[in-house]
């Protein structure tokens, strides 16, 4: 950015996914289909082919019955703001065809799906498989395109798609606030649609930089973690769990290396 | 029938034979086609490939036809900038083996996007950050180099050089091709390197990434000398093929030889710095990511990704050939010189393999698996197609155009047949020759 | 690519890029040029040349 | 000497003498006919046209109603654009046919009496690709209708509605000269268009990959 | 010719200089690019003005609030309404994708004859005169006969005004036969009837509970009101205590505080263990026991006897110094629940072991007091006079019911849908001439789907109102599309398991899509043509009118605010309906309690259909969120996030413990057959180190054969299949929570 642009309107979106909290249930994978028009198809087992912008993993500590503990950790794209937080997350700088760009103003990595050609260099580039190809031409069984969002394209065949903090939700609300002769948007204005789902409330989000948000309190909880830090990606996401296992997983992590994932104090 | 189009001086075998053999090469030609038409019509559903498996068979195939068709650009090299004159007896294959690899390369890209139409926008809306990007414009435009200095070999064309024009102009672009050449060199320099950035520059894939204290990813370097040592080979490696195959001795051996030996030195300095590259990247790259150099090699699935993989591609293509290339005694030994060209084309083959999937298939989340993908036969039908459509076009360049300058010196023909404005007598002989039970080398050549 | 295109910025990655790439671009098409016009004026003047040279 | 060279040298013989004045005839022939195809031809070939379901009188509602342009095209509370009206507005004067035309006897007789919403051409419409927000630009940007719309306030009868065979949009994104040069702002409404006046208007420029506007703010 | 060449050569280049100096290409070129940006065969959805609607989500009995996204007349998305109590905002899996049942292809277009074979998926469509006339003459015609009670329902729900407009139909048409789909609530319903002598459901006051026993329960897992239960859960993870007793790692095992797995059926038996201890250490409430119980010395005896630590440490497996903690744990806390009913709680069970649980809180004290197990009193809004019936009604209904719900044999309960299919199969019952299936799925949905398709082959006449192909409709004889639940009206009452009263309505948020009718206006309209005796007790216009009717004064603020708590309603803390007026330890409803303790908490071993010897591992069915499992299938966006552990292509994967596996010489992926004494299924092996050696666990929700493809028709295989029931011998309620199976390589 130039010099002078610089203003206190910067945001940097994120969230905090509580592992605690969140039951595996699914229901923020669902709502996310729903609110971003995914297509589906009648087998969705291989889920290295199915569209989904936010799986749910299970993690397990590989320990025998009884001892086996399992977690579920919903994973949307992490929006890496990347080395240095300059915004060259690992996928944008790959795109050869400039369709993928992140945004200083909201920290929100975007796809521009007419702009894609389907080269997947970016899938290539992301660690943590928050990117999907669209195999098949998106059809939808005769009567159900009536449920489409209207604010959100579908993707043609070809072209690869991702999650964007459901960003048209933030793009509503900004026409909202304009009307209203604000500016800025409230916090309870943007949320995207797996937060508003979730039963558990296990996700919140919000800006990380704004103090008022729920997120940057949560974000230096002695619980929080993030996935593969140590690859520099710096991602967005953070997760929460008491269970050190859990903390664990979220990188890798030599033999005899000491493991920094001990709640951190106050 | 077709004598009219053959070079002065060579002997062919019958319109019919080659008909026949173009014709069964045609099969896997058309099956080849079949596939690719089955993914553009129906999309990439077709292929095997899967959202861990972005990059697959196809764009390890690129990556190895262009790291093997980089014999073009490093023989062009020798020959125009270095001036090794001994080398022009060669460069022509050199030349002809690099266009087919890089079309080749061009048509599975064309395949392998998603929307094909859109392919361009590499082009008009470039991000010049991204190595792809480079790796597009330096393999169109070296492209364009190649198909130049294809050019003047079929303008040779005994039919076409009889028109002033075309006999000027592959006449003029001979005296300028050296500006060509250096160009080619130049772009082939940078996308074979931007090739390997491919891999090297992901930071989220520890077992790609290789950057230094430069911010540059080493791979750049590593893949453009690998397919400066390995291409060469690739060309020798054909040229002894075609001979086999037609039964004629093409290029005197000091040519080989000479090939074979900057080979040998480029493949052992190669070998050298990978082995480095393999160290440092063993012991401070990867562990600084979490990662240990066992995690990349053991515990996947039918151990598809093991050491072997590594030992195959740094030990057996990589040391023992250049070893055997290096010596003057290896290199002058023909089975020795087979051996050495081979595995050194596996060994690159190997190493763009492990830099194209392995890659991919190492899982990074502590929470995933090693991921799994075998080609579907629409995918390995359109990577074999590229190897058809190169026979067909090796075929029928040696058959019209004059691409071994050694080969009428090497190959003598029988006085009878010197009499060349003779035509209808040449295809009595031809005739004859075809009556006769001749042997299959024979028939070939 | 061009100029005109909506990524094109005007600083140092795409100098050099875009750089490299028109000088490669340049030497392709004046160097395919030169040779047309070359081979064309020698055929009109009718001074062809030899190939003993390779 | 072969066969073609003796072509070659007849070839220019005939050159020389006097041939060069039918070449350069045929030369500029090519040339106005190409020029013809591509100024004339093409377009007409290009553009198919539409009707309109009737014709519709801006100017004489513009001078009825209190609010101009948003009395009919308004926002609604939520921010967002409601573009052509629809047919519950209209009703409120349009119960019965009123003025004397033959269009508003079409619109009454085959739209209100069978409560059918006008398929409105739009001239305007963007691709399902763009996300356009009037909000931002009318509500937030406090620009004028006419910037990007021109003054078809004002017009008596509505233009021809003209459409792109190849891509379906309407003629007045890439406006109505061929050659794509534009006189006003609301001559053209293609993506360098927006983007021009974003960089004019120093639209924040956030993009980390063109250092302009980020691709998703107009695109979705 | 020599000329034209030249000239022609001249004419292209100068028809090329005067292309590229026309607008042609470059046009040309920009409208290529953008044609293959926009490729015409992607859909393009409409945009119009967005409106919210709010209503009640009745896919299932949690009653969340909604609220519907629309776009013009389009719904588009669906989100938990964030004012209301239930679900505060949340929506489960199943809510959120429900508007794929809307417009799925799926549902019944309009009302249908069967043509073909039963089941053969062959229709007529018929108009609603014709559908109308051809139940009332079928029914009448049986009427006429003098056998009314030969004709039988079932519904989804005894609850809400469409279920009781199908029972009062019943009764003035003359059929006791009305049935209704079993859950644990009927358990629930019979536990506190025979213990607090109360006609009315269990309420639980987890947000002020402080330590949660959980003898099994899907806490997490559909148990209950699903989404109120995340809401619960997510507060106890920082205000309270959950233990689970488990003899897997479920997902509640494994996201609560504790987990303790004990032997598969022993959950009666821990409670007894932790019961002793409570009593022998005197941690019990003595203010309750005292003033508010009966029989508690009988009790005190039973389980100082017989549920040492030590028994029942052998019994459950598990260590008795976890009992003892526990135990303590339980009874030092403030406001400790203890609750039971396996999984999502649709399996009623083992009404002993509801009152083993139920005595942990009565020993607390925690019984209609804060924090505690309140009883919650019938729905009570619907107040219609009782209907007059005719002589042929009035000896019908003196009948005795098909399932024997009700007799002298199962006086606790109202309805036994499993014994049904056995009755009728057995022949040892009157025959059943023609069935009604309103909101159920009886023959995806019920144990021992083999069973229950020969009972239904055996009806010669199934009329369903099913808004969508399910299996059973698909084996109708005439379908009466209903519309789906965001079409229609519809009164809520309280969700399972919520601690007080609350009445929603649903209302319609789109117009109904395709030729369907509601359900309770195909009954009044039934009955207005089936003559005067019948027509008589539906004085309604239409089911609105008799909504509005129903709800009354309440009608206005639940169609403004979508629903109405009753804030006046507070337990009655420690009273109790029981002839003794306490809480019975010993059961004086129960004739005999002594014997065999029939009226008293106990354990007893269940005894699983099959031979040990011949099925030696044990199969018990394990629900999740993401499949649905009750009258609606999964959709496909469900589909979609069920795990790659669960289903593989058309495959299902039986989650067995890796050492069992192995034992079994089973590889991991491998295909198998699942064998029980009810039937048999092809399978894929899946190694889960949450699963108990020695046991199966299969997936329920899938192997549907009705809907279509995405809806999951032929993937993996319905868990019912291979599953059978259990009597309960004091309730008759199904009770098998597992079966003997045995896995071979196949």
């Amino acid at each position: 950015m130039k010099e002078g642009q610089h203003d206190q309107h910067i945001k940097k979106y994120g969230m905090v996914i509580d592992l605690d909290k969140c039951t595996g249930c699914g229901a923020c994978m669902v709502a996310c289909m729903q609110e971003n028009n995914i297509p589906f198809q009648k087998d969705e087992t291989d889920k290295m082919l199915s569209i989904t912008w936010l799986r749910v993993f299970k993690l397990d500590n590989g320990k025998p019955y009884p001892d086996t503990d399992i977690c579920y950790l919903p994973r949307p794209c992490m929006h890496c703001s990347g080395i240095g937080e300059h915004g060259h997350s690992p996928c944008v700088s790959v795109c050869p065809a400039t369709a993928t760009d992140y945004s200083m103003e909201t920290g929100i990595v975007s796809q521009i799906y007419t702009r894609c050609f389907g080269c997947r260099y970016c899938m290539a580039a992301c660690p943590y498989h928050v990117r999907h190809f669209n195999w098949w031409d998106p059809v939808w069984p005769s009567g159900m395109e009536r449920s489409l969002n209207p604010n959100v394209s579908v993707r043609m065949r070809g072209v690869v798609e991702k999650c964007n903090f459901c960003f048209q939700r933030y793009q509503i609300a900004k026409e909202k606030a304009f009307t209203e002769g604000r500016t800025e948007i409230e916090e309870h204005e943007y949320q995207p649609a797996c937060v508003e789902a979730c039963p558990a409330n296990a996700i919140t989000f919000g800006d990380l930089l704004n103090p008022k948000h729920k997120v940057y309190k949560l974000k230096q909880d002695p619980r929080a973690f993030r996935l593969l830090e140590k690859l520099h990606t710096n991602p967005k996401v953070y997760y929460l769990s008491s269970r050190e296992w859990v903390r664990e997983a979220g990188d890798n992590y030599i033999e005899n290396e000491k493991v920094d994932v001990e709640p951190k104090k106050h | 029938m077709d004598s009219e189009l053959i070079p002065e001086g060579v002997q062919r075998c019958s319109l019919g034979k080659f008909l026949l053999w173009i014709g069964v090469v045609s099969v896997v030609l058309l099956w080849g086609v079949y596939g690719m038409i089955l993914c553009w019509a129906k999309g990439l559903n077709q292929t095997n490939m899967n959202n861990a498996f972005g990059f697959a068979l196809w764009i390890w195939a690129d990556l190895a036809v262009i790291a093997l068709g980089g014999g073009a650009f490093f023989t062009g090299f020798l020959r125009y900038i270095v001036g090794k004159k001994e080398l022009k007896n060669i460069i022509n294959y050199a030349v002809l083996i690099g266009f087919i690899c890089y079309s080749s390369a061009l048509l599975i890209l064309a395949i392998d996007i998603g929307q094909p139409l859109r392919g361009w926008f590499i082009f008009w809306h470039a991000n010049v950050h991204s190595m792809l990007t480079e790796v597009a414009f330096c393999l169109s435009c070296y492209f364009g180099v190649l198909t130049i200095e294809y050019l003047p070999l079929i303008l040779e064309n005994r039919q076409i050089d009889k028109i002033p024009f075309f006999h000027n102009l592959s006449h003029n672009m001979h005296e300028v091709m050296a500006v060509f050449a250096a160009t080619g060199a130049f772009l082939s320099f940078f996308h074979q390197g931007s090739l390997g950035g491919v891999a090297g520059v992901l930071y989220g894939r520890p077992f790609g990434f290789r950057e230094g204290v430069l911010i540059w990813p080493w791979t750049f370097f590593l893949f453009t000398w690998s397919a400066a040592a390995c291409g060469p080979c690739f060309t020798i490696l054909i040229t002894k093929i075609t001979e086999k195959v037609v039964g004629k001795k093409l290029v005197k051996d000091n040519v080989v030889e000479l090939l074979a030996k900057i080979s040998g030195w480029m493949l052992l300095t190669y070998i050298t710095a990978k082995i480095i590259d393999t160290l440092y990247w063993a012991y401070v790259t990867a562990p600084k990511m979490g990662f240990t150099l066992d995690q990349f090699y053991t515990n996947n699935p039918g151990s598809a990704y093991g050491y072997w993989i590594l030992i195959m591609e740094v030990i057996v293509g990589g040391v023992i050939p250049a070893l055997i290339l290096v010596t003057r005694k290896g290199r002058q030994t023909p089975l020795l010189l087979w051996i050495a060209v081979i595995l050194a084309c596996v060994g690159v083959s190997l190493n763009r393999w492990v830099m194209v999937l392995q890659v991919l298939a190492v899982p990074v989340l502590t929470f995933e698996n090693w991921f799994t993908y075998f080609p579907s036969w629409q995918e390995i039908a359109t990577t074999i197609l590229p190897v058809a459509y190169g026979t067909i076009l090796i075929s029928l360049s040696y058959r019209y155009l004059p691409i071994f300058p050694q080969e009428s010196e090497l190959n003598p023909p029988p006085e009878e047949l010197l009499s060349e404005a003779e035509t209808v007598q040449k295809e009595a002989i031809e005739q004859d020759m075809a009556s006769q039970d001749l042997t299959p080398a024979e028939s070939a050549g | 690519m061009f100029p005109f295109s909506f990524e094109w910025t005007w600083d140092m990655s795409h100098y050099v890029f875009h750089g490299g790439l028109w000088y490669a671009l340049s030497i392709i098409g004046l160097g395919m040029t030169y040779c047309i016009g070359k081979s064309a004026y020698d055929t009109i003047t009718g001074k062809g040349g030899h190939h003993e040279d390779h | 000497m072969s066969a073609s060279q003796e072509k070659a040298k007849e070839v220019s013989a005939k050159a020389s003498d006097g041939g060069a004045g039918i070449v350069f005839i045929f030369f500029i022939v090519g040339l106005v006919v190409s020029l013809l195809v591509g100024w004339v031809l093409f377009p007409k070939v290009l553009y198919c046209q539409k009707e309109q379901p009737f014709d519709f009188n801006h100017a004489l509602h513009n001078e009825m109603v209190l609010d101009g342009c948003q009395s009919c095209h308004f926002f609604r509370n939520d921010g967002t654009y409601s573009g052509a009206p629809k047919l519950n507005q209209c009703i409120e004067c349009h119960t019965d046919v009123q003025g004397i035309t033959k269009d508003e006897e079409i619109f009454v007789n085959e739209y209100v009496r069978n409560n059918r919403e006008v398929p409105w051409l739009v001239y305007s419409r963007q691709p399902d690709c763009v996300f356009f927000s009037h909000a931002a630009h009318v509500l937030a940007g406090e620009m004028q209708c006419k910037t990007c719309h021109g003054h078809i306030g004002n017009s008596t009868s509505l233009p021809v509605y003209e459409y792109n065979i190849i891509t379906g949009y309407s003629r007045n994104i890439w406006g109505h000269n061929i050659s794509g040069i534009k006189k006003n702002t609301w001559d053209r409404m293609k993506m360098d268009d927006c983007a021009e006046c974003h960089r004019e208007n120093n639209v924040k420029q956030y993009s980390v990959q063109t250092k302009k506007g980020p691709c998703f703010v107009c695109h979705k | 010719m020599k000329l034209s060449r030249r000239c022609f050569l001249s004419f292209g280049i100068g028809a090329a200089a005067g292309i590229t100096l026309s607008p042609l290409p470059w046009k040309l070129t920009d409208d290529i690019s953008i044609w293959t940006q926009m490729w015409p065969w992607t859909p393009v959805p409409p945009d119009g003005a967005y409106t919210y609607e709010n209503t009640v989500c009745t896919l299932c009995p949690g009653g969340c609030g909604i609220t519907v996204r629309k776009v013009d007349e389009r719904a588009v998305q669906i989100a938990g309404m964030e004012e209301h109590p239930v679900n505060k905002g949340g929506t489960c899996i199943l809510g959120n994708s429900g508007l794929q049942l809307l417009y799925g292809p799926f549902r019944v277009e309009a009302p249908m004859k069967r043509t073909g074979e039963r089941g053969e998926g062959r229709w007529k469509r018929i108009s609603w005169k014709e559908a109308l006339s051809e139940v009332s003459s079928k029914l009448n015609q049986i009427r006429a006969s003098g056998n009314p009670h030969q004709v039988a329902a079932v519904s989804g729900s005894k609850e809400g005004t469409v279920a009781r407009l199908i029972n009062r139909f019943m009764t003035v048409y003359g059929s006791p036969n009305f049935m209704t789909e079993p859950s644990i609530q009927d358990s629930y319903e019979a536990m506190l009837y025979l213990m607090q002598g109360a006609t009315g459901s269990a309420g639980f006051d987890f947000e002020n509970a402080d330590y949660i026993l959980s003898f099994g329960s899907g806490i997490i897992e559909g148990w209950g009101a699903p989404v109120r239960m995340f809401l619960a859960n997510s507060n106890w993870r920082t205000k309270g205590t959950v233990v689970q007793v488990d003899s897997r790692l479920s997902n509640t095992a494994a996201k609560m505080d504790r987990w303790i797995s004990i032997e598969p059926g022993t959950e009666a038996a821990l409670a007894m263990g932790i019961s002793h201890v409570i009593i022998k250490e005197n941690l019990y409430n003595k203010g309750f026991i005292k003033e508010a119980s009966e029989g508690f010395d009988q009790y005190k005896k039973l389980v100082l006897d017989a549920y040492s630590p030590a028994r029942v440490s052998d019994v459950a497996g598990i260590d008795p110094s976890v009992i003892e903690e526990v135990a303590r744990a339980f009874a030092a806390s403030k406001h400790p629940i203890a609750i039971c009913g396996r999984g999502k709680g649709d399996v009623p069970g083992n009404i002993h072991e509801f009152m083993a649980v139920h005595a942990l809180n009565a020993l607390v004290g925690n019984i209609n007091s804060k924090g505690g197990v309140w009883t919650l009193p019938k729905n009570e809004y619907i107040r219609w006079p009782h209907p007059i019936m005719d002589k042929v009604a009035s000896l019908g209904m003196q009948q005795e019911r098909v399932d024997g719900a009700g007799s002298k044999d199962y006086p606790y309960v109202q309805s036994l849908l499993n014994r049904f299919p056995k009755k009728i199969n057995e022949g040892s019952a009157y025959p059943i001439e023609a069935l009604l299936v309103y909101n159920s799925n009886p023959l995806y949905s019920m144990p021992d789907t083999k069973a229950v398709q020969a009972a239904f082959d055996k009806i010669p006449f199934i009329v369903s109102f099913s808004s969508y192909m399910d299996e059973t409709a698909k084996n109708a004889d005439l379908i009466l599309p209903n519309h789906t639940y965001l079409e229609r009206y519809e009164d809520v009452p309280t969700p399972n398991g919520l601690q007080y009263p609350i009445l929603s309505l649903a209302k319609p948020v789109v117009k109904p899509q395709l030729n369907t009718m509601h359900t309770g206006d195909v009954i009044i309209k039934l009955a207005k043509c089936m003559g005067n005796s019948i027509s008589g007790a539906f004085g309604w216009k239409d089911y609105k009118g008799c909504l509005k009717q129903t709800l009354g004064s309440r009608w206005n603020q639940l169609y403004k605010k979508v629903y109405d708590v009753d804030s006046g309603f507070a337990p009655n803390k420690w009273v109790f309906e029981t002839p003794s007026g306490k809480f019975e330890f010993v059961s004086s409803l129960v004739k005999n309690a002594d014997e065999n303790n029939i009226g008293i908490p106990h354990y007893y071993p269940t005894a699983l259909e099959g031979d040990e010897k011949k099925y030696p591992l044990i199969m018990v069915p394990y629900g999740s969120m993401k499949r649905a499992t009750g009258y609606v299938g999964s959709t496909p966006f469900m589909l979609k996030a069920v795990s790659d552990e669960t289903l593989v292509k058309n495959d299902v994967l039986v989650q067995i413990n890796p050492k069992t596996a192995q034992n079994l010489g089973l590889s991991q992926g491998e295909s198998a057959t699942l064998t029980t004494p009810v039937g048999e299924a092809q399978v894929k092996v899946n190694f889960n180190e949450g699963i108990r050696p020695g046991m199966i666990a299969t997936p329920t929700g899938l192997g549907h054969t009705g809907y279509d493809e995405y809806m999951g028709n032929g993937k993996g295989v319905n868990a019912n299949q291979v599953i059978g029931t259990v009597e309960d011998p004091l309730t008759g309620l199904n009770m098998a929570w597992g079966i003997r199976a045995k896995l071979t390589r196949s």
